[in-house]
């Protein structure tokens, strides 16, 4: 069950700063476009920058450069929403942790917050700490009933797996806006669009990203867990699979790829980001949700979808 | 005021741990200086801040004052009640030209004989540093 | 005019060897207002205590000091030596030169002149000390126990076995508490309820407890002796008096919808129920948020089936007001609910159920008459897992304490699993095992040994539902430092004990402190356990701390010894060090009164104005207040300002 | 670097509790009770054990962390941080111990994979993933999918959109300007030729090692290079 008391603290604002990720752009552009597409139906006014870069998480945990280094670039990407006053939505799990754990760092220690400062202030920027950052699937279920009203072409038959991703349940087990073990957030978000869930046993499991595994070459340690991963979720015959982290998200899809392509095992299930989902079932453009872009093809995805739709709209008259 | 080499100390305990605790360095035979005179109360809480005022009027080089450990007093808060009083106590020490370093507050229980008797050692010491600096001081040659 | 007489003792040569008590002895009988003066080798001794007597005699002496060991040695024995020869005995000071100075000091001369030092104070002192006499307060022979579990039993039966009167309070419906609900104990396997029911009578025949079912503490005024304390009866709408038992009710009852308390909500029951059959008293409520008749005005089956016209569905609600003595608070424990365990499954697994249910589970009054099955599909679980510390030692979601209970009481459960199915596996995921009782630990490898339990040094990580209907345990054999995945058919938490959820509440009425998970204080962890801080109220069992049956029992028959000395005089006598205010140098401020630990201080009118007042048989003597009191209004007899500034004097 | 007396220093993990920036909460409360190696994905799966290596920085076994083969195992995933009882923020443990190591001179290699690929498209283009596809099974799928030539930016052109995101000029050389003020470029410019210790310390035996490369699925290994 989500918590109250966080759901309470998340603000949804008129106008909102869209902070896109790297994985999105370069790999997944629905995941970007398809979010630019839906706030505005929500009513929500989104606003992107020219000016903001990758969010430094990555070379962190990679250990390739030090806090130190990183630290005034989430500072920099943080005082570009400041700039316009506006609270950050995140697409990205990886990016909604490093801005909000960095961002709270340096709130809490004003020494490391003033040298921070030096620095940005050599490039003309300020880091003030004033603006929030908030995951998209927070903004997303504040908007639910929105979503549910404006639902426009309803998922009814269709059936789908979820994955939440590690760095925003586990990474904020306390301040998340649902429980790490038992969340039901995209759960209701896509009951309320008309689909149908189908629980599997390793929901909870890592997609073995992890970060760094696949990156290091470690395919041994990694992709055991896609691996278990895909034959749970392959197990419940999902129409697709939700996830919220283009990360894990790309782990998922290509990963699949990679094994039909090593012959073990046959997986041909899409996996898709809960703002393409929000967004094909808020009508946007087909094609600005960006399924091309995904290694497991969406094709009998949609056929499947437009069948039922065409028989709804029959029965319908 | 007597002139002795020792500076004189006064010990003003409770009844419950610190005071059993004296009589335990006594019978585990730990020895510490002569001039520290012990005043039984029933509860560092008893402690008016006047009686270490007293003491400094009668002439004592040092005032030592010591209750129960925290959570652990016989009358449930009465070593709170002192603490605050004589952190305050201790102030005013120092306003009225006294080093504050002259006044000690510990915690011995009544199982910490050793303590209370290197406390009383300890003390003794401190305080003959302090002899060389006059024990009354004006206010701003403290406040250096 | 004060005529004082010194004793100085050489206790053997513990005294003399270093310090020059002839010398001490010399200089004192100089000194103004000692009429008399005189050393000896035991002054504790017989022959020492005729001395002082003599001298009482013979010397008209009003004041005495002695001068050897510590006051907490031989205070009291002196003092007898002055009661003996009707003298006041609060006219006697100590000096102490033995604790203090001859033990402590190697340097003879530096000995005998702080013994001196000692000595004179004492003598400038006990001029000041004037008589002082205890005060007697009158006291009500009859004891409260709150809560009807084993400890509050123990406690009952033992005063009023001690022909004293005892009225036992008990919130929920029957007596029994949580030992009612257990299957088997360890470590001797006993079956629970064959050991506790017959207790229970008992306590119903006892011609000297009153049984008040479904009660609970509305507020207490008084001070130890003379407790005033109202009690609320809610409403059960079944006349006590008429219920003859017959449970014909709760067989006919159509609204089955509400958890089974007894059962921990393994089943439902009847809205008018009497929680187990052996329930003490045998009678029968009503559970108003459930009832068709109470919540719809529909029904109304029980009143009519009723063959001893017992049902009331106008009752209301009583408040009963007592007088007693001494009060037991032994209201135990709860379950922790693991539902914050998320990882556990929250609650939503049908098959993995907490310790108490587990006891339910295998118990044969339990939902499924003592047969061991899982209540998803009403299998054989052919494997177990016991999941221990969950709660206790985590301050992450549950508590920082350890809960005591669980290691052994998991023990039993894979006993009890590994005799309802000899062939199936049991796991206990634990971090310690904690079994120091007696016969505990061997209880625990029997366990293991025997019964073949497996035991694993890793705390359950996860817990995950198969497709199959199995859980998946996740856990680390710590011991070879390799992670483990137990596929098992039902898995058993080890829940924490924690306070019940209203002990904070009654505590603040009682006037009790409390720790910071919500057990009650004891006035000393060692020396004083069942004793509070508040004089006349003692405690037993789990609401001081997590305890199995035998400690509980024990506290039990502690603080109802506590109780029975106390009960054994008939007035009270209290040391007359405590408090006095004079009321005409009080300014009414009543900061001394915030700073009173035991509420001892109260608001008086004086003339026109309010002043503070102390309140004898409450006050404890700590001085806290004196040392407050902005205006010097309040002096501690024994301990006033003239007394201690006299020891000051260097 | 193995458990002598001689490393047993008082306080060495205090120490440590510098270097993990207060990020983690103390070390020292932990338990050992094995919640958080229960279901580790990397501890499932390797030898690789988050409680151990809490244990050996307890007991001063420092050097031996820093050096061991497990360290640059870690998910991230932050599931021990989710079942901790005692709170302790692991995984930034970990990611600060790794820094010791590499202060140390242990799994430069490590760091050095990720530099080219990923690093350096941060500091040319602002973003740390390229649009370039590496994966030809996958760059096929996509061109099927998309009805393109399977380039990032045919996709995105077929989907109405700039070829490429963009982050401007600007951007660019703030970032530079960041990276050159706070020592990245340098590292950069070094990490290639920063010399690599041979990691020292294994938890597992080297039969686990073995045993470990074949978990899960046999089939990985010998298909690992054969594409991309």
């Amino acid at each position: 069950m989500p918590r109250q008391e966080i759901l309470d603290k998340i603000k949804v604002s008129e106008k909102m700063f869209l902070f896109k990720p790297c994985v999105g752009s370069n790999k997944y552009p629905g995941i970007i476009t398809s979010a630019e597409d839906i706030f505005p139906k929500l009513d929500v006014e989104i606003e992107t920058s020219e000016d903001q870069a990758c969010c430094g998480g990555f070379l962190t945990f990679t250990n390739v450069a030090q806090p130190t280094s990183t630290m005034p670039a989430v500072a920099r990407n943080l005082a570009l929403a400041e700039e316009k006053g506006l609270d950050t939505i995140t697409l990205c799990n990886g990016c909604y942790t490093f801005l909000t754990e960095f961002g709270h760092f340096m709130n809490d220690r004003p020494p490391v917050k003033g040298v921070v400062n030096v620095i940005l202030s050599m490039i003309g920027r300020e880091f003030k700490g004033s603006q929030s950052v908030y995951h998209s699937i927070e903004i997303l279920y504040k908007l639910k009933d929105k979503i549910r009203e404006r639902t426009i072409r309803p998922l009814e038959g269709m059936k789908f797996a979820t994955h939440y991703g590690c760095h925003y349940l586990f990474a904020f087990k306390k301040t998340a806006i649902d429980d790490p073990f038992m969340p039901s957030v995209i759960e209701e978000l896509v009951r309320d669009m008309g689909g149908e869930i189908v629980e599997y046993p390793e929901a909870r499991s890592c997609c073995g990203t992890g970060l760094t595994q696949v990156i290091l070459h470690k395919e041994e340690i990694s992709l055991p867990h896609t691996k278990t991963k895909l034959d749970s979720i392959q197990s419940v015959k999902p129409d697709a699979v939700i996830g919220v982290c283009p990360y894990c998200i790309a782990q998922l899809d290509r990963m699949q790829q990679k094994f039909n392509y090593r012959k073990i095992g046959k997986y041909e299930t899409p996996v898709i980001h809960i703002t393409q989902l929000i967004g094909l079932a808020l009508g946007i453009e087909e094609k600005r949700l960006g399924f091309g872009a995904h290694a497991i093809s969406f094709d009998k995805f949609m056929q499947k979808f437009h069948k039922l739709e065409k028989a709804r709209g029959e029965k319908n008259g | 005021m007597k002139m002795n080499k020792e500076p004189q100390i006064l010990g003003i305990l409770c009844k419950w741990c610190s005071y059993t605790g004296a009589d335990l360095a006594g019978t585990s035979r730990f020895t510490y200086p002569a001039n520290v005179k012990i005043v039984q109360v029933p509860c560092s809480g008893r402690v008016d801040p006047v009686m270490i005022f007293k003491a400094f009027v009668e002439g004592y080089d040092g005032v030592m004052v010591s209750g129960c450990h925290p959570g652990d007093c016989h009358y449930g808060t009465g070593n709170y009640h002192a603490r605050r009083k004589l952190a305050v106590a201790r102030r005013l020490l120092n306003f009225v030209g006294i080093n504050y370093d002259r006044m000690h507050f510990t915690w011995i229980s009544a199982a910490e004989g050793k303590k209370f008797a290197d406390e009383c050692t300890q003390f003794t010491q401190q305080l003959k540093d302090l002899a060389d600096k006059p024990k009354t001081l004006a206010r701003k040659e403290l406040a250096k | 005019m004060a005529r004082i007489g010194v004793f100085i003792c050489h206790c053997g040569i513990n005294i003399s060897s270093t310090v020059d008590v002839e010398k001490v002895t010399a200089t004192v009988k100089e000194l103004p207002d000692v009429a008399f003066a005189m050393d000896y080798k035991f002054m504790c001794s017989s022959p020492g205590q005729n001395m002082i007597r003599n001298a009482i005699r013979e010397h008209e002496l009003n004041r005495i000091v002695v001068a050897s060991c510590s006051p907490s040695m031989h205070l009291p024995t002196f003092q007898k030596a002055l009661l003996n020869e009707q003298m006041n005995p609060y006219l006697i000071s100590m000096a102490n030169i033995r604790e203090q100075c001859s033990w402590v000091t190697k340097d003879r001369e530096a000995a005998t002149q702080k013994a001196l030092d000692l000595v004179t104070r004492q003598i400038k002192r006990v001029s000041h000390q004037d008589e002082l006499f205890d005060i007697d307060v009158e006291l009500h022979k009859t004891a409260l126990v709150i809560g009807g579990g084993i400890a509050g039993i123990q406690a009952a039966l033992d005063i009023a076995d001690g022909d004293r009167k005892v009225i036992l309070v008990e919130k929920s419906p029957s007596l029994g508490g949580k030992m009612a609900q257990l299957d088997e104990t360890f470590p001797t396997l006993d079956c629970s309820q064959c050991i506790l029911t017959p207790k229970m009578v008992e306590v119903a025949q006892h011609p000297n407890i009153r049984i008040m079912v479904n009660s609970t503490i509305g507020k207490v005024d008084g001070f130890v002796g003379n407790f005033k304390v109202t009690i609320n009866r809610k409403a059960t709408y079944v006349d006590e008096d008429k219920c003859i038992g017959c449970g014909v009710c709760q067989s006919k009852c159509p609204s089955e919808v509400a958890p089974n308390e007894f059962n921990a909500g393994l089943e439902k029951r009847p809205s008018i129920y009497i929680p187990f059959p052996q329930a003490v008293p045998a009678v029968p409520i009503i559970d108003p948020e459930n009832c068709l008749k109470l919540t719809k005005g529909t029904c109304g089956i029980c009143e009519k089936v009723c063959p001893a016209e017992a049902i009331r569905y106008d009752d209301e609600p009583k408040e009963i007001e007592v007088e007693v003595g001494a009060i037991i608070a032994a209201i135990g424990y709860r379950e922790m609910n693991p539902s914050v365990y998320t990882e556990y499954g929250g609650n939503r697994y049908p098959d993995v159920i907490t310790g108490l249910q587990f006891e339910r589970l295998v118990s044969s009054t339990g939902p499924t008459g003592g047969e061991l099955i899982r209540l998803s599909d009403g299998k054989v679980p052919r494997r177990i897992v016991f999941v221990k510390c969950v709660g206790s030692r985590d301050e992450d979601k549950g508590h920082t304490y350890c809960s005591g209970i669980c290691c052994m009481y998991t023990a039993k459960h894979a006993m009890l699993y590994k005799h309802h199915v000899p062939d199936g596996d049991a796991y206990v995921c634990y971090i310690d095992i904690r079994s120091p009782g007696k016969s505990y630990d061997e209880f625990v490898r029997r366990a293991i040994e025997e019964d073949d339990v497996r035991y694993l040094r890793g705390r359950a990580g996860r817990i995950m539902k198969l497709k199959n209907g199995q859980y998946r345990v996740y856990t680390e054999d710590t011991l070879i430092g390799r992670p483990v995945a137990i596929d098992a058919d039902m898995v058993v938490l080890a829940s924490a004990v924690e306070p019940q959820g209203d002990a904070i509440k009654l505590a603040q009425i009682l006037g009790i402190s409390y720790d910071k998970d919500g057990f009650f204080n004891e006035a000393h962890p060692k020396l004083k356990p069942v004793e509070t801080a508040t004089a006349g109220i003692f405690l037993a069992g789990a609401c001081q701390g997590p305890k199995d049956i035998p400690a509980s029992v024990q506290q039990g028959s502690a603080a109802a010894a506590k109780v029975l000395s106390l009960f054994a005089r008939d007035t009270l006598k209290k040391s007359a060090r405590i408090a006095m205010v004079d009321p005409s140098a009080c300014t009414g401020c009543l900061t001394c009164a915030y700073v009173c630990h035991y509420s001892a201080i109260e608001e008086a009118d004086f003339g026109r104005r309010k002043v503070s007042k102390v309140i004898s048989g409450k006050c404890q003597g700590c001085g806290a207040c004196v040392a407050t009191c902005k205006g010097s209004a309040i002096t501690l007899a024994g301990f006033s300002d003239d007394e201690l500034f006299e020891e000051i004097v260097l | 670097m193995r458990e002598s007396q001689l490393d047993w220093l008082p306080g060495y993990d205090k120490k440590f509790a510098e270097v993990t920036h207060d990020m983690v909460n103390d070390l020292e409360k932990c338990l050992q009770c094995g919640k958080c190696t229960s279901q580790c994905p990397a501890a499932k799966i390797s030898s690789y054990n988050p409680r151990r290596i809490i244990r050996d920085l307890r007991v001063g076994n420092i050097e031996k962390v820093i050096s061991s083969q497990e360290l640059w195992l870690c998910f991230f995933c932050g599931s021990c941080y989710a079942v901790c009882p005692r709170d302790i923020n692991f995984p930034y443990a970990v990611a600060m111990i790794r820094y010791a190591a590499l202060d140390k001179g242990y799994g430069w290699s490590e760091v050095q994979k990720v530099k080219d690929p990923y690093a350096q498209d941060y500091y040319k283009t602002g973003l740390s993933v390229s649009p370039h596809e590496t994966n030809l099974g996958v760059k096929k799928e996509v061109a099927k999918n998309s009805h393109t030539d399977g380039r990032m930016s045919s996709v995105r052109e077929k989907m109405g959109i700039a070829p490429e995101r963009e982050v401007s000029e600007q951007a660019i050389s703030e970032i530079r300007f960041i990276a050159d003020a706070t020592g990245m470029t340098d590292l950069f410019k070094d990490i290639d030729k920063k010399e690599n210790k041979e990691k020292q310390w294994n938890y597992g035996s080297p039969a686990d090692m073995v045993k470990i490369k074949r978990a899960g699925n046999d089939k990985f290994e010998d298909l690992q290079d054969k594409e991309d």
